[in-house]
């Protein structure tokens, strides 16, 4: 029985202030599952905590609202423990680049095959409007008393700088490019990262639906308004690592990569920035040392018999540290 | 005792000898003293060994085995009359002010040490004033040695086989005590494992400093060690390894850690054992077995986090997959886990943490050992939610613990905590196989199976229903047919985030009932043990490893005609106060023996059944309590000349 | 009460109110509930008025205030007889179960209550039901009046002005209530403050439904509420804005924080009022005073960190360099600074952490009340250290511990934990104006003339010197002349990495002799209050924003010519335990309420001092407790009826 | 009285394991502050926890050993609340990238005006020689039992990426190198971040001083070695975005840096990366709010008269809150 996107909902009330760009990321990520007929119970989304990571809620997957900056490790400890699960992680930029940078750099490391969202609004939203870590130094939402004193990270430059093998950036109000990239994300055998820009009516009255949309740019001579966001794909622009991915390959697209991050402002490209599937996985990593690791994980291996025995021998052990 | 810098070998060489005497049918006990360091500074091995089990160490020093000026000059007072000391020949005119890793501390009390004795303040005057005190003296040329054995294996470089000087003052002491050489030998086979070169080397070494000993003291004293025969299968261990063992036995598949001392031990030895053989009788009496297993190997994956954040969510995330997880940390580590300890008990995830005490506060004595967390372990994290807190008092107690720990969490969907103590986790001893299998107990996992069912019957799975037995059962993330949810917030029976205050409180009775519950469940004997008749004036209270000083002084004090009671608490939560105010018999003098500055046990136990001590024994200067100094403390107790509080200082 | 969705205004319109009877000599009584939400779930404000000051909420609503469908059908039937409720008139025909933000267990719990009195389960029927048990019912036009408004101030987009209806509702009560309308106007131009364009349309908006009403309904009953004149300055604040100004009186120049519900609103002030106004006459009275603060002018600096573990060692390094510093959190931010915590213990760094306890565990309730942290923050961070813990009873309380918990820092050096709850934290209240001028204490801060004085006699400064009055007097990072150093580590008396086993056990009883000081030092009446005379039978104990429930209880009790004396708990670490024994007086019924689901203060004075409490009164779903539910429990404690655990479950 | 290189010193024992990089590290530190001839009570030198986090005991300066990978926070704590210190921390590479790294992300974005010096080993020296987030896939030094399985961070593209304005790399064995670098770090007007490459012979047997220099490749012609190890300087390199660092000019710099940084193996590039001046510190940033920071911040602000009466009117407050 072929799935629906209905399927893929709750019946929970979603309390998300009206227009909020979590919709539509909510909407892109449950019309990828149904695009991909993924089976809810082998689908497992994580999230730290704020706005956007009540997403779990909404989705009909399993779904675990963690620890705000701490959806990351969670993640990786299910996904390891059974490699098994489709694992997607989703946050906001807060929870992924502030409190949660240090496990963002340090999972980057480490190629594992699942993809992680960051709602990237610029504000602390849930906690009433604080500048997170992407808003822009010397902007002052309406939300602050005074400007953002602090510089804003580049969150597709930090990305390449950990190791994470596809990153991209999407648009909450383009949910059919989003649910594309989305799935190439979760297609991407590695680690992917995906940036989505998130317009937060509430508290961002900078980096609204409006500016992206270019509403304050009308051209002179069709009268049309020219969208700030564009496609890479547009440009031709070629983001994948060729195999054997050589070094000169890498770093010439890893520099595109970067250049293109710091594009902000009048144009901002949407699209794949890098992808590099001439790494290893985690797990295939994990498969030289302990060679069953894929079929017989440690969350699917038998422990003890029916009635209790424990299956375990340390004779070995014993052995080795045997006095007699 | 041996001593030397760290990063010198003092440790294997230590190993080295107690396994030769175990391998001579003798219990020993070995414990491990060691800076905050990587090489240079003193660390040093003490080796206690009888025919009868032996759980500690005390204060006196028969032989101590030197072969460098430090360890000389902080121990060479601590041997007893009739002792010996085994030292580089040509040390004894080395000046102890150009010592560098010698606190002013100990410079200054030697000082004045020896101008009591009229002694020079250099290492001959210490040597002449050990000797003066009756200890015979005993110098190695251990360079000539060295050179010898350089020579017969054609080695030019010295300083490549410079260590085997450790093995050799090790050879010299067991040669002092005329024990038998094939088991000196035997044991560095043991030790020095699958590298058939360095065998051989320690060997020759092992053989010039016997030889040497025997040629030079012909005359030296009987020894009072005697080689017994027994069939007994038995093995020599240390703490982590007991826990890195019985967290194998008990189904462990997935560790995450962050690297800390005294912590990340246990997790380096599981990950050199990540393959974990598996019992393919019973592999036949399990259904659904994939043909990976079928091999009969497991695995347990260690897993390296960024922090100890990450360590301990990796964790329970691998919980919810359906693993046995845990995590291993020290006090510093800890403390950045009590987040998600919260998370994992509002979740009813079950967790394992090992804590590993070490001196405290924050970094404090990295190396040295301590009973300091056991408030915060009870209490750690905001909010209310239940946890079960254990404390293991030997290696025996924490392989058996280490495993059960996996069944409480299972059952009682909740965190564990097991507390070690650096000074179990680095001490080794000798026991009999642990022959016991233990029963695994999952508790309530919804197959698929079921599930299947419950989807034909249109009855929705909730994963934090509300039921007759208390606790929910749970499915594990990605069984088939049905889904869930969890969130750090209160959340109503599906997980869904709810703010209703009906549905709080009865999530809050549902969470905290399982307390009452698993404290009905688990039996006494895992919770609290008692030992003594039972009807001495005196009784001790005590936690943690310091059960084998107590052990061992009462055996010592009964020799002496005083009888003692020992009430050791091996489940600190839930705590078993009826069984206990049973135990404890209220007329009697009560005493606390623990090594923390504030009595933490006391006044827990204040807390828990009003039950006040009459004394209390502490200790915290990073150093264990040696059996002496217990038997001591408690002649005064028996006396009645002791003081209300009284604080043990020994220790080097 | 005014209920309405979240970010709708229900907050200012509630403020609004309780200003304008302030404003009329009385005293008001705020309580806010809200939901995890930033719009649209429901959230309401209850207030009380009274001639006499007036400390906390009851369960009864005298006035219903709503705009909205939903407040009607959460709140409709807690109206008294003889109650009002003004609602919208176009609203009666809603459907329930159109309301998507309302739980299933409310739309159950309705539909039984409707069912049992034969009423439709709609706002019709509610509204019914209501009049049928005496409630007067006031239909209010709003989107008429929201047109007329529109229309005099040319505002075509009543969106746009959709917020003022709140503001018509309000005014629709005060003049229900035949209160002055110009007290009303006056508190709308105070609270928009300097937004002259909104207060106008306030004001306008506040015309057209006061006339309304009194067009309408002109029999309305008489009010209760007389207008009284005072020449007492009076204030009506939050609990969150007694501690910012508390800090800020107290010398608090740095804070830092990471965003956290109900926390930040404190930071946030303080960074709304980050330049401080200075005493220029006291100004002239101190010495070497720069030029910038001569000009009245100082001011605080307040530093959003990445997360809680940077914010807490922000504020530990600000205070090595000689600010008064502090940062401010909840549960789950106090969790991860725990590190920290013990840092600052071991290095005798000055440090107030403001702990915002909300429902735990985990993330819990969010923007809920509870009180359970107690024994978190007691044993916070592995090891043993210092800390002197605080909770305050009330905004004056919150304001003058605000202050002082920065003398406690300074003067013994070390950790001050000061417990808020959110219940206080999020209520407001009228007090008389915080007269007391506080005195400030800094401790022993070694000047660099005395350093310069130490250097010519060649003596070394050390920072952790062993001193007969067990502090040791600090120097701050800069001062000129001299260094020091500090780690996590056991130190020396300078501050350098020591092992010793010695000086571990002197440094040990140097820092944890600083609590014994502090008990000595710190009087009783910051510590511990008493209410009553101090001879009745029973006796309640209590902590933190309870107290004022508890003080209009026993106010009520006595009326009913019951007398109850209350001890309430201030400072709970170094607790005064002679003190409180006095006070207890063992032969009476003791009866703890506290906001938690175990009993933690209880439990703490168990092992304290071994009082064992009668009974236990507690309550833990998140809402705080009204007087009358405390009345109520005690009546039944008076009447002998009392269970031993009494668990209150208000609130909604 | 001119300060000498030997009152920077103490006579505490130094117990780094002989030959150790660290003690390379320690001599251009001491060499630095003698250089500039910077009084030890105006220096306060902060560090996180490990081997190389024993520095500030061995310098006479404040020396505030803190807490693993929470160095940063507590510097930055100190330097906010008095600016006129000057303010250093140290650490190593699992103190700043691994457990810190979250800090290490977010300070870059302050551009406060201190120096942050990374001991980059490779391993966990004082845990006895884990893989640190800098060494490399795959590698196997003696004290790992499996190859290291993360990918290596990038510091200087991660640096780049959270905003650091100056961005260097050194080497422990090149002492005067350094102690030059160090210096153009602590002058540099805004946040100076230095990785340090430094052999620790005891666990990384690799990345050895004889790996760094080369003993490998010797020269067929001329049989002396050819170190790994190159100056920036020597190739002309210019890291310094011009004023006022249009984003033309920016993209240029971050550009050559990133692919600077990619470079490794057999050319290790040390040296300034990058270097920008153009963007406001936020001391500067702070005077905006607070006119008078500079001159009275946090921690130099008398808050009480001599005999304890507090200075602080709250009389604004009063009025604002004021009821009648
Ligand atoms: C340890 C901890 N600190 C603080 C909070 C409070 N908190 C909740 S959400 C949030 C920030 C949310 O911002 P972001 O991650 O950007 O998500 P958004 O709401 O914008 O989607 C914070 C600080 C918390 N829950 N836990
Ligand atoms: C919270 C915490 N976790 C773990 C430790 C143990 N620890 C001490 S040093 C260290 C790592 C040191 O490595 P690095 O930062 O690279 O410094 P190095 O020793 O290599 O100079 C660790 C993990 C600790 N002190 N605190
Ligand atoms: S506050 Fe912003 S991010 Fe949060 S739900 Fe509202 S619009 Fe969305
Ligand atoms: S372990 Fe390595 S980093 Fe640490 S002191 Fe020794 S050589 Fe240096
Ligand atoms: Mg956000
Ligand atoms: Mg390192």
């Amino acid at each position: 029985m072929a799935l629906k996107l209905s399927d893929y909902k709750t019946p929970v009330h979603n309390d998300w202030c009206p227009g909020c760009g979590d919709f539509g990321i909510l909407n892109a990520i449950q019309m990828t599952l149904a695009d991909m007929s993924l089976d809810p119970s082998s689908v497992a989304l994580f999230s730290g905590v704020g706005c956007s990571s009540k997403m779990p809620h909404y989705v009909n997957t399993y779904g675990i609202h963690t620890l705000h900056g701490r959806g990351l490790p969670f993640a990786i400890g299910a996904k390891l423990a059974n490699p098994n699960l489709e694992v997607i992680a989703v946050g906001g930029d807060g929870d992924g680049f502030g409190i949660g940078a240090g496990h963002f750099v340090n999972t980057g490391r480490r190629n594992l095959n699942f993809t992680y969202i960051i709602h990237d609004n610029g504000v602390y939203g849930l906690t009433k409007g604080q500048a997170s870590p992407t808003l822009k130094r010397g902007l002052k939402p309406k939300s602050l008393s005074v400007p953002n004193p602090n510089e804003s990270i580049n969150p597709i430059t930090l990305a390449l700088a950990s190791g994470y093998t596809f990153i991209g950036r999407g648009y909450a109000y383009e949910v059919k490019h989003l649910k594309d990239l989305i799935r190439r994300g979760i297609e991407h055998k590695g680690s992917a990262f995906i940036d989505i820009l998130q317009p937060c009516p509430t508290y961002n009255d900078i980096n609204t639906k409006e500016w992206y949309g270019g509403e304050d740019r009308i051209d002179h001579d069709t009268g049309n308004r020219r969208p700030r966001v564009y496609h890479l794909e547009d440009e031709k622009y070629d983001p994948i690592v060729k195999p054997p991915g050589k070094p000169s390959e890498l770093n010439k697209k890893i520099s595109q990569a970067v250049s293109k991050s710091f594009e902000w402002g009048d144009k901002i490209p949407i699209g794949v920035f890098y992808q590099n599937e001439t790494i290893e996985t985690y797990e295939a990593r994990i498969t030289q040392r302990l060679p069953t690791y894929m079929e017989i994980p440690p969350a699917l291996q038998p422990i003890c018999t029916p009635s209790g025995k424990p299956l375990t021998l340390l004779t070995d052990i014993f052995d080795e540290l045997s006095a007699t | 005792m041996i001593g030397g810098p760290q990063g010198s070998g003092v440790d294997s060489s230590a190993n080295v000898f107690a396994r030769a005497c175990t391998l001579g049918g003798l219990f020993a006990f070995g414990k491990r003293e060691y800076y905050s360091n990587i090489m240079g500074m003193h660390s040093y091995f003490q080796v206690r060994v009888n025919s009868n089990q032996i759980r500690s160490h005390n204060d006196r020093v028969d032989i101590l085995t030197t072969f460098d000026t430090e360890t000389v000059v902080r121990h060479s007072h601590e041997v007893v009359k009739g002792g010996a000391i085994i030292y580089d020949k040509e040390l004894k005119d080395t000046n102890i002010s150009e010592i560098p890793t010698l606190e002013k501390e100990v410079s200054r009390d030697l000082k004045t040490k020896l101008n009591k004795t009229g002694m020079d303040y250099s290492v001959y005057g210490l040597l002449e004033n050990a000797k003066k005190s009756g200890v015979k003296l005993y110098p190695i040329p251990y360079s000539n040695l060295l050179k010898d054995v350089g020579d017969e294996i054609k080695e030019v470089k010295l300083s490549r086989i410079a260590r085997i000087v450790n093995v050799m003052a090790v050879s010299a002491s067991l040669s002092l005590l005329k024990f038998p050489e094939h088991l000196l030998h035997e044991s560095i086979s043991r030790i020095f494992g699958r590298k058939p070169k360095i065998i051989e080397t320690n060997i020759i070494a092992a053989k010039k400093a016997t030889k040497y000993v025997q040629d030079t003291f012909p005359s030296r004293p009987n020894s009072p060690l005697r080689v017994i025969k027994t069939k007994e299968p038995r093995i020599y261990l240390q703490g982590d390894q007991a826990v890195a063992m019985g967290k194998l036995l008990g189904g462990c598949r997935f560790q995450s850690y962050y690297p800390i001392t005294p912590a990340s031990d246990e997790s380096v030895y599981m990950e050199n054992h990540q393959l974990v053989k598996l019992d393919t009788d019973l592999l036949s009496e399990c259904h659904d077995i994939k043909k990976g297993m079928k091999k009969g190997i497991g695995s347990a994956l260690v897993m390296q986090a960024e922090d100890e954040i990450a360590a301990v969510n990796m964790a329970i995330g691998a919980g919810l997959a359906g693993a046995r997880a845990s995590t291993s940390t020290s006090g510093p580590g800890f403390s950045l886990m009590v987040e998600g300890l919260g998370w994992s008990g509002m979740n009813e995830v079950p967790l394992v943490v090992t804590l590993y005490q070490r001196g405290g506060p924050s970094t404090g004595l990295p190396t040295r050992t301590e009973q300091g967390d056991l408030q915060f372990a009870l209490h750690a994290s905001h909010g209310e939610f239940p946890r079960i807190v254990l404390a293991s008092g030997d290696h025996e107690e924490a392989y058996y613990d280490a495993a059960r720990a996996f069944n409480y969490a299972e059952k009682y969907q909740l965190p564990v905590i097991h507390l070690i103590d650096k000074a179990l986790a680095n001490s080794s001893a000798t026991f009999p196989l642990f022959a016991d299998r233990i029963h695994i107990d999952r508790g309530r996992i919804v197959s698929e199976k079921e599930i299947a069912k419950l989807n034909k019957e249109k009855v929705t799975y909730k994963r934090f229903s509300f039921t007759e037995a208390g606790v929910s059962p749970r499915v594990v993330l990605g069984t088939r047919g049905t889904t869930f949810w969890n969130t750090g917030d209160e959340h109503d029976e599906e997980g869904h985030i709810s703010e209703d205050p009906e549905n709080r409180t009865r999530m809050m009775e549902k969470r905290m009932g399982k307390m009452t519950l698993a404290s009905k469940e688990i039996p006494y004997e895992e919770r609290i043990s008692s030992y003594g008749t039972g009807r001495s004036k005196i009784c001790v209270i005590s936690w943690g490893s310091i059960k084998g000083a107590i052990l061992d002084a009462m055996e010592i004090l009964k020799g002496e005609g005083e009888d003692i009671d020992f009430i050791h608490i091996r489940m600190l939560k839930p705590f078993a106060s009826k069984h206990f105010l049973d135990l404890v018999n209220m007329k009697r003098t009560k005493v606390c023996i623990e090594m923390n500055y504030s009595g933490q046990l006391a006044s827990y136990l204040r807390s828990e059944c009003g039950i006040v001590m009459d004394h209390q024994i502490v200790k915290f200067n990073g150093r264990a309590m040696s059996c002496d100094e217990i038997v001591s403390s408690l002649k005064k107790l028996c006396k009645g000349t002791a003081p209300k509080r009284m604080v043990l200082t020994h220790g080097t």
